[in-house]
């Protein structure tokens, strides 16, 4: 059987062309656009009003109770920091193992990163107690001589996620450099003015490009260990405990593989969203999709196999509580969420198998939506039976949250989607010096002697597919 | 004498690798590939066949600002659990080394993020004023080669160009 | 006591002190030293006029007193600060209670803090009561008991001793009356009767220290009972005496005693003297114990309840009731103990001498059964209740023999069946004086209330009718200020209607203080424990809380009476109408603590509810949780069932102490009365009550509810943990000794 | 100050439970119930919300879980096989243990759980920021939480007058939990630092142990050797430390001294003692 | 010994200016406590400008306390024998003022308080958050009793917080008054066992 090689990205395609359309995905939103925009505001103005509802009257209308201290408030934080993994992987790794396809994809995906973990971040605020003291975390001066204690998971993650947050939104800022530079020379207006400023006065000079391909290798060196680190230590937030389901040895890595999966989720939904809207067939081609889904598949079969290796290792252990725990998400009242988790993210990245469906867009975006369920379930699944079934026994409840609870949960996404809305319509989701790069060394590499006359707009670019 | 700068945009890059490696020959006198600058679209190393390695010190600011955060971790962490007695120990030490290496190792990379982001901005000349001459087509699709002259040699360098096929030349006097 | 108390601090200065406002809390986190948040200026500070050398602003300081939550009257501690009290404990000197409290004692403050007390005096007018000035409340009460027929006249109270007893007993007289009815929900007024035939005395000292073993037949002397602290003080040496005591526990309901019992056996209510006849007949037929003193019809009775008869009648194992028996005369000296359950019964009277009987032949009296001695104070022991006068109030209320009662103390509209008709009843009555600290369903139905000040600001002395080791008079005194500036104490009352009567003989005491001091003054030498003076010893009263006094010698006899054959019991549901240590008879179901406080067995908190077994629950179609009605012949009560298995098949409890109609925000409109529900049954002899004699049916009304029935803990296993390990007794030999 | 400090007293930081952790001890208070006398009547309970400011939370938050009893009377029932429970219930009360290397002390993010020099788990309420941590890090679930701030609900006037003083009304947002009655523990500490002597036995009795009517509770100084509560735990042979230290003091199995979750090497500060059955 | 010597944080200085500055504060720390060595205490410092708080009468301090001498003790007696200093009773000012002074307004003002039997409400001045634990007894006791300080001088003693009160007419809070003020305390007089537990103050 021949498989037909395609190519990752057309590489006839004109320079011009990537500029003009890229920058016109940053004009003229659609009327979808703005309708989008407004169920995004609304979910977060409901969150706000439940987030208000919770700080003048306390934790209660969340109807977090003792068995349950934490619950989807920090499952939706684990989510969003899983979700934030996907952009470094994607960018950072397959920099440095110099996989180029990743260049049509990797803003975006650099974008999610940072917006999910200013989603994320949001949580364990929201989730505090007395909200107004949260700085009280971080070693800050002060004249009482307090120190936080940095033996509490809770601090490792206020270090973890300010740490990760600055360096993926310099790693993001950085790798846009250039093409902001792009923007600053094509725009007018405020734009031009916003430009100027972010672009720091990129003129592409060789200097320039020297220190950065320096600074894009470095960076990403740092990320990919930090990214690890990053859900290690959010794990740790769970396996530093004693109780039953948290305190598993395979967390840390258990909780990355996690992370990657549904980051690669959410990258295939976002993918297919753009591809969609901005009309970007061109650089977010089918191969590189089925590349994307490919590495989903094989995460998704790394994070299955760790699950086994956890329920064995519960089941063949004698910690009787932890036993009680598997056996109790499997069969008791949260089975159905327990088997949903099981499904969408053992059983379903199958259909990641099968060439046809990864090919089938509407397909592929039903699937990543399960995926991410799959997910969400996941942490949900991990916070909540915990809490649920414990030690004690006569501590034991089960608990399905509060209005109050899930308005914030979902507000969060729509906290992130309009982030990324924003994001696009300002910046450019697709890098566009990269793409250029990507063409060059393509076109090269094929031995392609005319590679004069890139100003060629004449030279029709290739449909892909055709 | 007076000198002049000059702004040469080439469609592509081949044309600008062939002109520099002209100058690098020496075929203007009084020019060397030190005086010129480059600027392209996108990051071409291979120029650097022809332009000479000039040296990159980012990763040394990056040494220093990895080597400081885990240092300063450690310092700072002990110095104020040892301070701090307080500490909520749940029995273990004071000073509990496995929390204190996960905390500098993030600090480690803090740190080394930040410094290596300064040194690229002030290494790279950015933050700076931009130069009048310059052209949208650098950041589109031309390759462009900026150099500073005297006078007396900006005919001949303008031939030289001419002869790689530029498609524009931009002067200014300084 | 009052002088001390005239400087302290303004009650704005305690919010402050006390608040921890939201504000504050805030602020307080703020860590900038320039943004100092202790303003200065912002809380008043009230100085002493001239303080006693003893108080102390900041310290805490312990005034000795008496608890008057149930009618135990335990000895207790009040820590008194900045002039107001904020913790009791038990009295250390007390020998009833030995510096223990209950729950109910516990939360006595809260009675006292109580935001729904009544604060002023309540006059109905236009069927409505509002509120009047002490001077009209007291000038109708002089015009309208001036006006009554001596005999058409009485007071209504609930178990009242001491000098208040004495005083009421004293306006009795004055105003030509003989009838006080004294009235308890939770009393051992059957048993009394039983001990008083048997023994010769109706209050003995029961001493369980001394038992080797007890078989209880349903008595929660540790629970819902007349002396609980008492009785769980001993408990605890039975139980850590050398050779560790057991406790055989048979009752339909599982009380509160028997969550702690050995072995507890579900009976079907109604056959306790079946069970008791059974166990003679073992002793006397197979054990050969001697039957001295048994009448012939008794001992007929005996002979005619073999073994197998009893097991089938009564639901209890044949060799469970075998093993019980012989471990009975092993484990001499031991203790059987009536409850009420086998009070409560048409035949109650029987039942409590049946079991009674048990004392005699296993040689327990004078051993675990002692007398309680010749009290020296006759005029101030205990009047104890129990529901025959609530039976007789009703009756004279409804054939309109009264015109004039005043109430203390005692809930009757509350606790009487709704077959009674005492509402209707009472609505005869012309003159309704309720002198209460609480607007609970009697004082609301008076037409003149009067404040009472809370016990906590209240002079008086209390007899407890079960003396601890010692007998004693307890000292009630105030442990603050009165919190209300409009309420007056019992005694003052008392004082003020006395002096409407007889002026010339009580003008000479200014206040009940004053009656106090006399009164304390004119007891004899012996008592006074050669005080220098009366001072010292009023003083020395007042800091031991405690008067000890001597009670004379006194025999008891062992006779056993001679009683009918008993009832074999009810043949459908019966009702239990359980009182629960907490809420008690439903006294206390204003008081927060208490209402959160889970019941010990069911662990359910702020409601009321029904228990069943889980079978007879399966053959009714009742799941747990499920809303049922529960209908007597008088009418019927709608709840959710929680089923639990410590019941007898044949019974259904309800437990006392919700479904208030009025008594303040905490009570009101909370869960149903089951006293409502019973029919108006007389036990034969003693006419009491016979609250347990009641048949009921169960319907299903409701599906399961989660939310609506609240019950404490999730799991009613360990589920495999050592939470409460458990060990044999050999074990405990073993390692301890025996 | 700080570089020499740590270089001084290193070995000092780095010590762990095992080898008693930094502290000097003062005392170590700590329990011994004996589950034979527990009639699970409330009283303990009861005192407990008197002595200790906690806040009624009324039935609806109740069900959800957000009731405030720092000491609860867990009810179990134990042969669930039989027609009848015939041993009667298993009564616990349970309340904070008092951890030797309490769970919820390293997972509090601002340390305001902590360990005292008295060996108590210290819970500073205005330190806390109501992250929750502590509570769900602990095996016994005794940390309760402010849901909601209580103070006008619960202690409607004039009841707010019964506040104790001694110790702070907690707001929302608040985790706290049962102290051993830290306000009666110091009260008599400054008594005893007035009168230059030390605290005797028998001198700090905590709310619940006062009131319990059987006298279940003994409360006392572990590190004092003559107080009743370090001779029962000897006498039971429960020694503090880890799980392995216990079990090998244990020479005689048949004790009835035992300490909850003690595999969980938290060293609990409460030694229950087994509940007695005597077969009818 | 070992235990107070660690007991409490001066690391407040530590992040402060870095590793130089904690060194220089260590030994700044150390010359303040050689310098504090005459009453082997080191007081607390900070200044407070508080607020002029208007009292019912407005008491001269200064003249009870300089021109008469009067020990601070004698009227706010509770000082060593409870956490409060209190307020006099108000027969305590009677004790004297029956014969003293009986024509000042003042005075006039306070013996109608008397006979009205309804002492006066002051404000406070000196207030710490109702949830600290703070104690006079034990302070005085460690500080006057216990150094045999001359008890004749203690209001050098109660200066330490109050001020100098023997220049003021109605109390005037001069000190801070906040965690960092008592805090910074206790660490300086770490020797003489000023505790740095948190439940010894925090309740």
């Amino acid at each position: 059987m021949t498989m037909v090689t395609e190519k990752d990205i057309n590489e006839q395609i004109a320079w011009a062309k990537i500029n003009t359309d890229v920058l016109k995905s940053m004009e003229n939103p659609r009327p979808a656009y703005w309708v989008t925009l407004a169920v995004c505001l609304a979910m977060i103005s409901t969150a706000v009003i439940a987030e208000y509802i919770q700080y003048t009257t306390g934790m209660g209308p969340a109807n977090l109770n003792n068995p349950h201290m934490w619950d989807m408030y920090i499952a939706t934080f684990v989510f969003w920091i899983g979700m934030s993994h996907s952009g470094t992987l994607l960018s950072a790794i397959l920099h440095l193992i110099h996989a180029d396809w990743r260049k049509p994809i990797y803003r975006f995906a650099e974008a999610m990163t940072t917006f999910s973990l200013m989603t994320a971040g949001l949580f364990p605020i929201i989730h505090l107690g007395r909200v107004w003291n949260m700085y009280w975390v971080l070693p800050y001066v002060s004249d009482r001589g307090h120190w936080p204690n940095f033996r509490s998971p809770l601090v490792w993650d206020a270090f973890a996620i300010s740490t990760y947050l600055s360096a993926s939104m310099l790693f993001l800022f950085v790798g846009m450099i250039p093409d902001l530079a792009i923007c600053r020379d094509n725009t007018t207006g405020w734009r031009k003015k916003l430009y100027t400023v972010l672009s720091l006065g990129w003129v592409g000079s060789d200097q320039q490009w020297r220190n950065f391909r320096k600074i894009y290798l470095l960076m990403a060196c740092f990320l990919i260990p930090l990214a690890v680190s990053v859900h290690s230590i959010v794990s740790a937030d769970f396996a530093m405990s004693i109780m039953p389901g948290w305190h598993i040895t395979t967390f840390p890595p258990y909780f990355v593989a996690g992370a990657l999966y549904s980051g690669c989720a959410a990258i295939i939904t976002l993918f297919i969203l753009l591809r969609y809207f901005f009309r970007f067939e061109e650089y977010m081609t089918l191969p590189i999709m089925e590349k994307t889904c490919k590495l989903t598949f094989a995460i998704a079969m790394v994070w299955t196999y760790l699950n086994l290796v956890e329920f064995a290792s519960v089941w063949y252990g004698h910690d009787i509580y932890n036993k009680e725990l598997l056996i109790a998400k499997a069969t008791g009242p949260y089975a159905w969420v327990f088997w949903t988790m099981i499904f969408c993210g053992s059983v379903l990245p199958f259909a990641l198998a099968f060439r046809s469906l990864r090919r089938h867009m509407p397909t592929m975006f039903i699937v990543s939506l399960g995926l991410n369920l799959g997910m969400f379930f996941e942490r949900w699944m991990i916070v909540a039976p915990t809490l649920s079934m414990a030690h004690e026994p006569h501590q034991w409840d089960v608990m399905w949250g509060s209005i109050v609870e899930w308005a914030i949960v979902f507000g969060s996404f729509g906290w992130f989607g309009m982030l990324f809305l924003i994001f696009v319509k300002v910046f450019p989701s697709v890098s566009m010096y990269e793409v250029k790069e990507m063409v060059f060394h393509r076109r090269r590499s094929q031995g392609e002697e005319d590679v004069a006359r890139m100003t060629d707009h004449a030279k029709p670019a290739t449909q892909e597919g055709t | 004498m007076s000198k002049r700068r000059m702004m040469a945009l080439f469609s592509d890059f081949d044309e600008a690798h062939a002109a520099i490696a002209d100058i690098r020959r020496n075929e203007v006198p009084g020019l060397t590939v030190d005086d010129l600058t480059m600027k392209s679209p996108i990051e071409h190393p291979e120029v650097e066949e022809v332009l000479g390695d000039r040296p990159v010190h980012i990763q040394k600011f990056t040494l220093f600002g990895a080597l400081f955060g885990l240092t300063f971790g450690f310092l700072f962490l002990s110095g104020a659990q040892a301070t701090f007695l307080v500490q909520p120990q749940g029995g273990k030490p004071v000073i509990p080394l496995p929390s204190n290496f996960v905390l500098m190792y993030e600090m480690l990379i803090f740190f080394g993020v930040w410094c290596t982001f300064f040194a690229f901005l002030f290494l790279s000349g950015l933050l700076r004023k931009r130069p009048t001459l310059y052209s949208e087509k650098v950041s589109l699709d031309q390759v462009a080669i900026m150099v500073e002259v005297d006078d007396s040699i900006s005919d001949s360098l303008k031939n030289l160009f001419q002869k790689h096929r530029v498609l524009e030349i931009r002067e200014e006097a300084v | 006591m009052s002088e001390t108390m005239s400087g302290k601090m303004n009650r704005r200065s305690f919010l402050k002190v006390m608040g921890w406002s939201t504000a504050g809390a805030t602020l307080a986190g703020c860590d900038l030293p320039s943004t100092v948040t202790l303003e200065e200026g912002k809380e008043d500070v009230v100085s002493y006029l001239m303080p006693e050398e003893y108080v102390i602003p900041g310290v805490g300081v312990w005034y000795a007193s008496t608890c008057t939550q149930c009618a135990a009257a335990c000895g207790i501690h009040g820590r008194v600060r900045e002039g107001r009290v904020l913790k009791l404990e038990g009295n250390p000197d007390a020998s009833l209670n030995h510096g223990k409290l209950c729950m109910m004692g516990q939360a006595g403050v809260q009675g006292h803090y109580n935001p729904d007390r009544i604060t002023s005096p309540l006059m109905r007018s236009g069927g409505n009561l509002t509120p009047v000035s002490w001077d009209k409340a007291l000038a109708l009460l002089e015009e309208k008991l001036g006006a009554v027929n001596g005999e058409r006249f009485a007071w209504f109270t609930g178990t009242i001793s001491g000098h208040q007893a004495a005083l009421v007993d004293n306006h009795l007289e004055a105003m030509g009356s003989s009838t006080h009815y004294v009235h308890e929900v939770v009393n051992n007024a059957v048993s009394r009767a039983v001990y008083q035939d048997m023994l010769g005395e109706s209050n003995p000292r029961l001493r369980l220290d001394k038992a080797k073993m007890i078989v209880s037949f349903g008595a929660d002397f540790m629970g819902a009972s007349v002396s609980p602290v008492h009785y769980a003080g001993q408990y605890a040496k039975f139980r850590t005496n050398k050779e560790r005591g057991l406790l055989v526990q048979v009752e339909p309901k599982m009380s509160l005693t028997g969550g702690s019992a050995d072995l507890w056996l579900a009976i079907k209510p109604g056959t306790e003297a079946v069970l008791a006849l059974g166990m003679a007949n073992l002793l006397l037929n197979k054990i050969k114990v001697s039957d001295a003193g048994i009448p012939a019809d008794v001992r007929s009775l005996i002979d005619s309840h073999d073994i197998t008869k009893v097991a089938r009648i009564t639901g209890v194992a044949g060799h469970r009731i075998q093993r019980v028996t012989q471990l009975l005369t092993e484990r001499s000296p031991s203790l059987v103990l009536p409850g009420a359950n086998a009070e409560g019964q048409a035949q109650g009277y029987d039942t409590v001498a049946a079991i009674m009987m048990l004392n005699h032949i296993l040689g327990n009296v004078g051993k675990t059964i002692e007398s309680s001695g010749e009290f020296p104070f006759p005029q101030l022991m205990a009047r104890q209740g129990g529901t025959a006068d609530l039976l007789a109030f009703a009756e004279a209320a409804k054939s309109q023999k009264l015109d004039a009662v005043i109430f203390h103390g005692s809930n009757p509209l509350f606790t009487a069946p709704a077959s009674l008709g005492l509402s209707e009843a009472m609505a005869s009555i012309g003159f309704k004086v309720a002198i209460a600290q609480f607007p609970d369903e009697t004082s609301m139905a008076a037409d003149l209330v009067l404040p009472v000040n809370s016990y906590l600001e209240d002079w008086g002395t209390q007899v407890p009718a079960n003396q601890g080791e010692d007998a004693a008079i307890h000292v009630q005194q105030p442990l603050m200020e009165k919190l209300h500036a409009d309420t007056r104490g019992f005694g003052d009352i008392l004082l003020t209607l006395l002096k409407q009567r007889k002026n010339d003989e009580y003008a000479q005491f200014e206040d009940y203080y004053a009656y106090l001091r006399n009164a304390f003054a004119a007891m004899p030498a012996g008592v006074k424990n050669n005080a220098k003076n009366n001072n010292e010893f009023w003083n020395t009263a007042l800091q031991t809380g405690v008067i000890k006094v001597a009670s004379g010698a006194r025999q008891l006899s062992s006779k056993v009476v001679s009683f009918a054959a008993p009832a074999e019991g009810g043949a459908g549901l019966t009702l239990i109408p359980s009182p629960r240590l907490g809420l008690f008879d439903g006294r206390h179901a204003n008081l927060p603590w208490l209402q959160e406080a889970p019941d010990q067995i069911s662990k359910v908190v702020w409601d009321s509810w029904a228990e069943m077994h889980p079978a007879t629950a399966a053959k009714l179609g009742i799941n747990d949780r499920d809303l049922i009605k529960v209908s007597s012949a008088q009418g019927n009560i709608t709840l959710r069932v929680t089923l639990l298995k410590g019941m007898n098949a044949d019974a259904i409890a309800v437990p006392l102490g919700n479904g208030h109609t009025d008594y303040g925000r905490y009570a009101k409109d909370l869960g149903v009365n089951p006293l409502q529900i019973l029919d108006a049954i007389k036990e034969k002899k003693t006419g009491e009550l016979a609250m347990y004699g009641t048949q009921v049916t169960v319907k299903k009304v409701g599906p399961a509810d989660d939310v609506s029935l609240v019950r404490m803990g999730a799991s009613d296993t360990q589920a495999g943990r050592k939470l409460v390990a458990t060990i044999p007794v050999e074990q405990l030999r073993r390692t301890e000794g025996s | 100050m700080s570089l020499d400090n740590i270089l001084n007293h290193w070995s000092d930081y780095r010590k762990g439970a095992e080898e008693g952790g930094h502290h000097d001890y003062e005392h170590r208070w700590a329990m011994a119930i004996n589950l034979d006398l527990c009639i699970g009547c409330n009283a303990c309970s009861t005192a407990c919300y008197a002595e200790n400011n906690l806040a009624v939370v009324g039935k609806q938050k109740f069900e959800k879980g957000q009731a405030m009893h720092w000491m609860r009377i867990e009810r179990y029932w134990d042969q669930q096989e039989l027609e009848h429970p015939e041993q009667g219930a298993s009564f616990l009360p349970m309340m904070c243990q008092q951890c030797g290397a309490a769970t919820c002390e390293p997972v509090c993010p601002v340390a305001a759980t902590y360990h005292t020099p008295d060996g108590l788990n210290a819970q500073v309420y205005n330190r806390c920021i109501g992250s929750r941590y502590c509570s769900n890090n602990c095996p016994f679930r005794v940390r309760y939480f402010n849901f909601y701030s209580y103070y006008e609900s619960s202690w409607p006037q004039p009841l707010e007058q019964q506040l104790n003083p001694d110790l702070s009304v907690r707001d929302k947002g608040v985790m706290e939990k049962c102290t051993f009655c830290v306000q009666r523990i110091r009260t008599v500490k400054d008594k005893a630092y007035m009168e230059d002597r030390k605290v005797e036995d028998g001198e700090v009795t905590p709310a619940c142990a006062q009131a319990c009517p059987t006298s279940a509770i003994v409360f006392g100084d572990t590190m004092d050797e003559n107080s009743r509560v370090a001779k029962l735990w000897k006498k039971h042979q429960v020694e503090r430390g880890v799980y392995q230290k216990t079990r090998h003091a244990k020479k005689n199995a048949d004790l009835r001294g035992y300490r909850i979750f003690e595999e969980l090497n938290v060293d609990p500060s409460v030694m229950y003692l087994e509940r007695v059955r005597e077969d009818v | 010994m070992a235990v107070n010597n660690r007991l409490i944080n001066p690391g407040a200085g530590f992040a402060r200016a870095g590793f130089a500055g904690m060194l220089c504060l260590a030994l700044l720390l150390m010359s303040s406590v050689a310098m504090a060595a005459k009453y082997d205490v080191a007081p607390p410092s900070g200044a407070y400008k508080g607020e002029d708080v208007p009292q019912p009468i407005e008491f001269p301090h200064n003249k009870h306390v300089k021109e008469n001498g009067i020990n601070c003790m004698y009227c706010h007696t509770y000082a060593r024998r409870s956490k409060v200093a209190g307020i006099p009773p108000t027969s305590k000012c009677m004790g004297c003022h029956k014969v003293i002074a009986t024509d000042k307004p003042r005075i006039q003002k306070l013996t109608k308080y008397w006979e009205d039997k309804t002492p006066p409400v002051w404000k406070k001045v000196h207030d710490v958050p109702d949830f600290v634990h703070f104690t006079h007894q034990k302070h005085l006791k460690k500080l006057v009793f216990d150094r045999d300080f001359p008890v004749e001088n203690v209001k050098e003693v109660c200066a330490f917080c109050h001020g100098e009160l023997e220049n003021m007419t109605v109390a005037k809070k001069v000190k801070p008054l906040n965690m960092g003020f008592c805090v910074r305390c206790h660490i300086k007089n770490k020797e003489l066992g000023a505790p740095g537990d948190c439940w010894k103050c925090h309740k």
